[in-house]
């Protein structure tokens, strides 16, 4: 069909998490008018494990969302019309926290893989972190049955409860919750991230539909420029004071303490180093990743990522 | 009567509290697996009120929720209740859509209906319906012969006769039932809620528990109990009314012709 | 109008012996029959089959002019979600409306009408039971003691009253009352026991009308006699 | 009766599927939302056995958490069949720990028994004796007076026999929901994989939603309806046994004293 | 042995009339008793409140020697799990066997103690409930209509058993039979309906036992019609 150029006003903008401060950029866009300025009317909508954004812009329930990188190739595997316009996290928040002191004297820390054996690993079978693992695995060649492996679920308690020592969470929300509560009992913890050692997975990304690219790209150049505004405002330590207060307005439950802590956190994942590009595509870490899902057998053929990354 | 249903609910709460106190002192459990009285106090006096709303949020959905339950359940076991083909495929059909997990049907719901408001009532009727279900099928399967011959033999004998008359006859066994699946409605709200939305207490049950928060879970749970305590009470006040209507006897006549 | 049973059979898989064992009768015309016999013999269990509620083992049943046979028994309740008055009017049919009046009246229940059944006492049950089936479009109806728990004035009182308001439609009133049966039945149908050589007789009774009690008090009295001793033997 | 039970399942699937692939067609979806045949084909060829053993693995759970779930029911039920104060308070606390959405008091569950088998069977249990009790309770707190006056005024009345007594006048009805309940223990037992386990078919569920694999998902859905109408089917026919057992008539009695 | 009624009132709120008012009575020594009255008149009423079932309005009951009562219907049912006989069997203490054996022969109930009660005759079911109440400890007994669908002849046995078997106990017999009442009871509290002057009357029965039936032929007659006709005036 010919490219209509038509401007779409009513967009709707499914987010991957809740309302939190990992999702800061996003509210600060909307609620500091930038997708407004740009002539657009965005409804920012919070997400959840339930949730997809891939289903939702093929129904047309949204124009834009936030997905990880194992869900955009899994669903061009299968035929969908989606397109990758910005790479929120350059370092995927998904990684694993332990406890320094874990038996109670040693100092215990992660600086090689060889240090993963004979450790009680949390993985949530399923989920894109059991792909990592196992590329870490096969990295340091590690056998499973070097390692001891639990199934993970949204609770905690077997980490708390020192039942797993090595558990799953995400680095900037509950990474910095659980470090925080841990730390309040006097315990330390450290995170294992895998892109220390090389595994660049690839996280949150924003995402259009074809349809959308070809029909509208006024309306995703717009919304494209606000929301990186929006993020790089949010980053920007300078307005840490600003942040904090939208992402409290929206995440009552958590105190300002937390919120501070999981912006920093975030900021590290947005923003490696002072310059970084906000949003900028790392197109090496997406063929690793599909790469990384070719060998786990979690596609059947190469999707060819790089020529669905806008 | 309502008093009476929030004491007990009182007692059955700190019971539990009490229970995971000596679990977590006999244990020494760190204040992040369990947490102690004072940061459960400090938790109460922060959240209570947001709670109070949140549950208030679910209990509007519960009660449309429950509403389109017992009618589902009364339709589908009213058309379910004879033992013909299509009564048993109405009753293969209602009983295999359970047999599918919530969770599992969650992705069909959303696809189909999107998110909010409707797929919440939707999960929360669901997980209502099934026991009502249950219930209404066997008390419409089951005749009450020496009242329904009359009617069968004269001719007269409709199906909104029959339903009458076996509901009248099981009619304590039906209020009970239907106040009680209260509480399913409420359970299924909040899983609806869990699951698909961004309001009401399951939603803020499914925030602590990302924040692995016992507090506000238990501050949540206690808010929920007070709330469906007086909910039932509520419901049982209208059910003793119905059926006093529909009996024909008023709680003075029951006292004066009481059996010793 | 004719009602006919050829060798009859009915047994229950329970039960060693038959309960109707080769039974064959036939009543004619109008009018007030009745079954009688020891308790247990199968009257009941003749009625229901007579009324189609339940299949015989064996043997036919047969009926000329006789288009809806109604059976009705003691043990029959009506909802109790309103009145019995409510109920009646409900199953009422508005040209039976004069009718209605008169057997409640007559059944003595005027006074009780505004009560739920399970407020009414055993006998005024048995007749509010009997009254609504009275109502209905019959040309047969089957009473299972129906009357057990009403006192003798009433029941009497009762019988001549259907009686004379029905005088073209059959009855087949079952009852442990032998003078009663005795008297205002027509053709009894005598249950015996099966240990007797002739289980099934059938006796003529004195068919008593509201208008003929004009006999002498003696003669009645004779008649009367001799038909229940009648039916003693057949017993 | 087994097989028109399956029968009738695979009817509700495939019309189930049919629609499915109308919505899929119609918005032209791709198979990543909804998958198309050749792909369900191939899914259901690469998983049917997986899945299968898995269903079995979940089935084996079911009856323990249906058989638990039975003789808590009836336990509370009975307990909590007098309106006295300990049997409402009974009531209460089994009515509230239900209003406690099991996903909120699994956080509690996995603290005091661990994962793994246990919490996936109480998980299981808690699901589908709810709606159990519920029923039972309705049954067991309706006097069947006319039987029971001989025992109450000769002073022979037990509450085994009181509760023997309104089970017999209410067989029907209770087997009726015995083997609906069938349905919510596999329910719940594949709620508890899904939040609880490594194993089962609840589990694969979960696994197939991280990769959203809507195909699995369907082809899991099968295998579940088609074992649960196997076990039900059973269950029925035990049912239909005791009944007659306990009714004293035998298939060959009821139809040659059938009604006609 | 003495059952006193003093004053009692009952009324049922739905109803605008007292059921029973202002009724003094007593009855003293074993024997077989009746409660006689038109249907509807309050006779269950009463049974179930000397029967400590249903509380009076007001007024006082009192008893001498008389510490267990037992209150029996003729709608009760025996559960369906067992056969009769295994019922009986389990609610009958072991020294009464021999009883048990003589009332199941004398009632007629030998053939049919293997079935369940559902499969019984109405008058099978009034049997088999009489007869297990009988097995019980009592002083004083209350019949309501317990034999109201059992046939005359075996009424007459039945109660001229029980009242050989039972000659200590007291009776109260509720039964719309005139001239069995008449014939068998010794007090017979009379209900009549509340327009009339007096509505309750205590009339002698012939109080018949198995003995005494040596009287010609005539004379108990004449007797029997004196009674009935007493009865009948105070109805
Ligand atoms: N629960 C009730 N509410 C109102 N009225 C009632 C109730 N129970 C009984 N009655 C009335 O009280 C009166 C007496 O009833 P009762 O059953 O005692 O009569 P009865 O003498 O036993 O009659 P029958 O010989 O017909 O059994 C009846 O007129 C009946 O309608
Ligand atoms: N379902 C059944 N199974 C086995 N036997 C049965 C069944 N129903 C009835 N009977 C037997 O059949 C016989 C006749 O029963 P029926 O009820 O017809 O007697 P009846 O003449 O009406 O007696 P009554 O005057 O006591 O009511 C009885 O001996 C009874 O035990
Ligand atoms: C968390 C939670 N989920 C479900 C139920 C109750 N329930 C009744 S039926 C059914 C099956 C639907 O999957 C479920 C789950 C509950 N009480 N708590
Ligand atoms: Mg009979
Ligand atoms: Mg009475």
């Amino acid at each position: 069909p010919k490219p209509m150029h038509a401007e779409k006003n009513n967009i709707n903008y499914r987010l991957k998490w809740l309302f939190n401060a990992s999702v800061a950029g996003d509210i600060y866009a909307d609620e500091k008018g930038y997708f407004r300025a740009e002539g657009i009317d965005v409804t920012v909508k919070e997400g959840s494990p339930e949730k997809n954004a891939i289903n939702e812009l093929e129904l047309g329930y949204a124009d834009f969302g936030v997905a990880s990188a194992d869900q955009v190739i899994r669903a061009i595997n299968k035929g969908a019309d989606v397109y990758v316009i910005a790479q929120l996290f350059q370092v995927n928040p998904m990684q694993w926290i332990y406890r320094k002191n874990s038996d109670g004297t040693k100092e215990f820390e992660i600086k090689t893989l060889q240090d993963l054996k004979g450790r009680h690993i949390g993985i949530t079978f399923g989920g894109n972190d059991e792909t990592i693992m196992n590329t870490i695995f096969t990295l340091g060649g590690i056998k499973k049955r070097e390692v001891r492996i639990t199934g993970v679920r949204f609770d905690f308690t077997p980490f708390l409860r020192k039942k797993v020592e090595i558990w799953p969470v995400y680095r900037n929300s509950q990474g910095v919750i659980l470090e925080d509560k841990l730390y309040r009992e006097g315990e330390s913890v450290g995170f294992f991230n895998p892109s220390d050692f090389g595994v660049n997975f690839v996280a949150n990304s924003v995402i259009t539909s074809g349809k959308m690219l070809q029909q509208h790209p006024e309306t995703v150049k717009k919304f494209l420029n606000a929301l990186i505004e929006g993020w790089d405002a949010a980053m920007n330590p300078e307005n840490e004071a600003i942040t904090l207060e939208l992402v409290k307005e929206k995440d009552k439950s958590s105190s300002s303490d937390i919120i501070k802590k999981q912006i920093f956190e975030t900021r590290k994942l947005v923003k490696p180093t002072e310059s970084w590009e906000t949003g900028k595509i790392n197109v090496d870490a997406w063929k690793q990743t599909e790469a990384i899902m070719l060998k786990e057998k979690q596609i059947e053929e190469p999707v060819n990522i790089e020529k669905f990354l806008k | 009567m309502l008093f009476k249903r929030i004491f007990q609910f009182i007692i059955v709460y700190f019971t539990g509290i009490i229970s995971l106190m000596i679990i977590k002192y006999t244990l020494s459990l760190s204040n992040y697996v369990i947490p102690g009285l004072p940061e459960l106090a400090e938790t109460a006096c922060d959240h209570f009120g947001q709670y109070f709303f949140d549950v208030i949020n679910t209990l509007s959905v519960t009660l449309l929720g429950q509403i389109i339950s017992i009618f589902m359940a009364f339709a589908v076991g009213i058309a379910g209740r004879k033992s013909s083909w299509t009564g048993s495929f109405i009753k293969v059909t209602a009983y295999n859509i359970q047999a599918f997990p919530i969770v599992a049907l969650a992705p069909i719901i959303f696809i189909l209906l999107g998110d909010g408001f409707l797929s919440r009532l939707l999960i929360a009727s669901m997980i209502c319906y099934f026991p009502l279900l249950l219930s209404v099928l066997g008390i419409m399967a089951s005749p009450v012969k020496d009242m329904e011959h009359f009617y069968l033999v004269t001719g007269k004998m409709r199906w909104q006769l029959e339903i009458k008359i076996r509901a009248f006859e099981n009619l304590g066994k039906l209020t009970t039932v239907i106040t009680g699946s209260a509480t399913l409605a409420m359970a299924g709200t909040i899983v609806g809620e869990f699951i698909a939305a961004n309001a009401g207490i399951g939603y803020s049950i499914r925030v602590a528990l990302y924040q692995s928060d016992l507090g506000k879970i238990l501050i949540a749970l206690l808010m929920i109990g007070i709330v469906i305590s007086i909910y039932q009470g509520f419901l049982e006040t209208v059910g003793e009314r119905i059926k006093a209507k529909w009996l024909g006897t008023s709680a003075e006549s029951t006292s004066l012709t009481k059996e010793v | 109008m004719e009602l006919t049973c050829k060798n009859l059979q009915i047994y229950y898989p329970q039960s060693n012996t038959s309960v109707i064992e080769n039974l064959s009768f036939s009543m004619k015309n109008p009018g007030f029959n009745a079954a009688f016999g020891p308790s247990g013999v199968g009257k009941t269990t003749f009625a229901r089959v007579i009324s189609g509620l339940q299949a015989p083992s064996s043997g036919e049943i047969e009926t000329r002019n006789i288009d809806r046979i109604l059976y009705t028994y003691n043990l029959e309740r009506i909802p109790g979600w309103s009145t019995i008055k409510m109920h009646i009017d409900r199953v009422t049919d508005s040209i039976r409306e004069p009718l209605k009046q008169i057997l409640i009246e007559k059944f003595a229940m005027k006074e009780v009408m505004h009560l739920r059944f399970s407020q009414l006492s055993m006998g005024q049950q048995n007749r509010i039971n009997l009254i609504r089936y009275l109502l209905q479009d019959f040309d047969l109806l089957v009473m299972d003691e129906s009357l057990a728990n009403v006192d003798e004035k009433l029941r009497s009182e009762i019988i001549l009253t259907v009686k004379e308001l029905f005088p073209d439609k059959m009855f087949i009133y079952i009852s442990h009352h032998l003078m009663e049966v005795s008297r205002f039945c027509n053709e009894i149908l005598v249950f015996a026991n099966p240990s007797d050589r002739q289980r099934y007789t059938m006796v003529k009774g004195l068919d008593y009308k509201k208008g003929n009690i004009n006999k002498p008090e003696t003669t009645i009295k004779q008649l009367l006699d001799t038909t229940m001793l009648e039916i003693m033997n057949a017993f």
